[in-house]
């Protein structure tokens, strides 16, 4: 598994059968792909489809059938389909469980970024900050630092904020921290890992699980 | 995953105290199996948000012979003269609403919308104390959304995750209802396969709703 | 005919093909049995219907099809059904062209009164103000006068009013005048009544069309 | 009454300076045809309300290279890279807004809602200047409903009456558009005979629709 794989596939183990989960672009849309079989998760497209399914095969192509990121998608039996404001009282309404998404950082109290970066003209906002308003929890995922190695975990977000609401959970493709009322606390960390690795890379500030002091 | 509950247990998570929608005009679209089962219970103190408080001695008529609801809040009661005099006899409350704003606090409930502006009632009585708002030169009046503790509804079909369809003009408030308790209970006459119900045609998807009902069953 | 049946025949006159229209319980439900068959006009009814047909023969009655005024109905072809917050969004959104409504009392402004008595327990408004407000042109239907010869064209309504929005139209059963910015204007009365009738039988000051004038 | 008319006669419907809702989501549910039309006429100063303005060179995108588009008001803009361009070179003012904000923004202007209250965008960038109000505790941004002067949707089949059904996720913005316009067409893939939708499947009753365009016709 590559690091966004890693990723995705510890988010999948977070969902419960009969989950209403909206998963957004980036590493979210690979979140799927370990979900197990025998669970009931529903993917909500905020486009207006409960029940998405598996990519299709290129010939199989519905060109009405997309997902929120305009990728060609399929759906499941049960699926369902609805207009764009039924969509967002889904969302508003607190109708859905989980919002799986990516962020360009996230503060130590578990406030992310993800619509807007200063300097450039923002002429995007979507879905995103409806789903971090809505929805039950919110789980983020991001790679534990940018391309040139930069912390995305940070102190305070240099970007502007998407909602005040704070994640539940950050997963990174180093390790897994639980956001509380007192900040971020360090819950796991992947194998492929270290508590010094996941210290230097780390700017924002973060308590250690009981649980991982002992180990 | 399967819904399916048999209707006492569907009762046993109605307290006194709370706050209960119920779908249906008049006893059309009105879940009567679960009415029922809530009568010569120990229910009491309930408000039930409902368009109407149904016929004397029928649906919610009973519930209000048997004094188990403190308040009404609806749009038309005046077809059940029992509520009439459990109102005159200061056994009932009642809270008026004109009915699109009825339908409407009710939809912005489930929708995540704090409150709304009409201008339905501006001017008159109902809109005495109220807020009002210019807005683009015109007066509304303000509206704040409503929620339950429990939505019970009927609708026709539903597959076992709980997609929900509805017959004719049986429809009414039961779609809006469904979006708006924290727990939702869908009374149905059947219950078919998942598939069976075209993507298309689900009026309720699955989310909204947290248990079905047979209306024809236990 | 009737009286009532004078009301709803010179009513339907009115109505125009396409139009949608709500019609109210009391005289308004004799209407639709007036509108000539090459007429596309449809009815809405505010607990979720547009398209409501004829009231069904005893035998065909199908519980799950009343109106407004929870009466067995039929749907035409190319009916509809919606929930009820659909129903008062079409209401209030304006996308209804006529109601035609009964009334207590209307005002010599046009004003009307049709869900209150004073005195009484006010336990029902129903969908009288919502179409009052959002309707493109109000119709009134009432007969002259109450059972007791009372005027129900007044000076100024004793009952609470439905709404500050005037009617655009009254018929009574003999008589029927516009509603304009000045006031009440009579621009028709009925063969079985008399410009002196109608002046002993009506409270609210009215001006006289012209052309009432010169016959 | 038949709605159906050609597409050069809704195209003449349109006149410069107009606000016009326009359906779909990217390319899909985006009424092609009808925005084709419009291409090459000496139409200008459109306001254009539609969660996206196409893409590089297609849909809404051509109209902005033609700079035929004053304004877009829409949730996600970035991914035509030619409006990122043309608000650069100040060729086009933008008004950015949540996508449900927005969805609900018009479905209030269809339904006589004069504003309403989210909590989506609170404390955010979008929100300074905007008014805050607390209910039950909680606070929330006003938003006022917009209406259209014409909205130009796409449906996949209606009858001559104008009553709409769509096509898997084509749906998206276009049944509430259709609600929110003084002039509304529709272009649509088919026009199948009176009776042969059934009630219940109706997602668009033909109260809100005005003209009809065939997406293969004339």
């Amino acid at each position: 598994m590559n690091s966004k794989e890693v990723i995705a596939a510890r988010v999948a183990e977070e969902l419960k059968d009969g989950d209403i989960v909206n998963a957004g672009i980036g590493i979210p849309t690979l979140v799927p792909n370990f979900i197990p079989a025998d669970l009931d998760v529903f993917l909500h497209s905020e486009n207006g489809i409960l029940g998405v399914g598996p990519t299709p095969e290129d010939d199989k192509i519905d060109e009405n059938i997309i997902n929120a990121g305009k990728k060609p998608v399929t759906v499941k039996e049960g699926a369902s389909y609805f207009d764009s404001a039924s969509s967002f009282a889904m969302i508003r309404g607190g109708h859905v469980d989980v919002s799986i998404l990516g962020a360009l950082e996230v503060d130590e109290t578990g406030q992310i970024s993800n619509w807007a970066v200063p300097g450039k003209p923002v002429l995007g906002v979507g879905g995103a900050m409806d789903l971090l308003e809505g929805s039950k929890k919110i789980f983020i995922t991001i790679t534990h630092t940018t391309k040139d190695g930069q912390p995305k975990i940070v102190k305070q977000n240099k970007y502007p904020l998407t909602s005040l609401r704070k994640a539940d959970l950050i997963i990174t493709d180093l390790a897994v921290f639980k956001v509380t009322d007192n900040g971020l606390v360090l819950s796991e960390i992947f194998p492929n890992s270290s508590m010094q690795e996941v210290k230097e890379k780390t700017e924002g500030a973060f308590y250690i699980d009981e649980k991982l002091k002992s180990t | 995953m399967d819904k399916t509950i048999v209707m006492t247990k569907a009762v046993s998570m109605i307290k006194s105290g709370d706050t209960l929608m119920v779908g249906g005009f008049g006893l059309v679209g009105c879940p009567l199996k679960l009415i029922k089962g809530m009568e010569d219970t120990s229910l009491k103190d309930l408000t039930i948000i409902s368009n109407n408080l149904g016929e004397p001695g029928k649906g919610l008529g009973r519930l209000v012979l048997q004094k188990k609801v403190h308040k009404g809040i609806g749009s038309f009661f005046t077809s059940n003269p029992d509520v009439v005099s459990a109102y005159q006899n200061k056994e009932l409350d009642i809270d008026l609403m004109p009915q699109g704003t009825l339908a409407e606090s009710i939809r912005a409930g489930g929708a995540g919308i704090g409150g709304f502006y009409v201008k339905t009632g501006y001017g008159t009585k109902i809109a005495e104390g109220e807020e009002v708002r210019y807005i683009k030169g015109e007066p509304y009046l303000f509206q704040e959304s409503i929620r339950a503790n429990v939505a019970l509804i009927k609708a026709h079909k539903a597959d076992r995750f709980g997609n929900l369809i509805y017959l004719k003009s049986a429809r009414n408030f039961n779609p809006i209802m469904a979006t708006a308790a924290d727990l939702v209970i869908a009374e149905v006459d059947e219950i078919v396969e998942v598939g069976d119900l075209s993507p298309e045609e689900i009026v309720t998807p699955h989310l909204f709703v947290d248990y079905l009902v047979l209306a024809g069953g236990d």
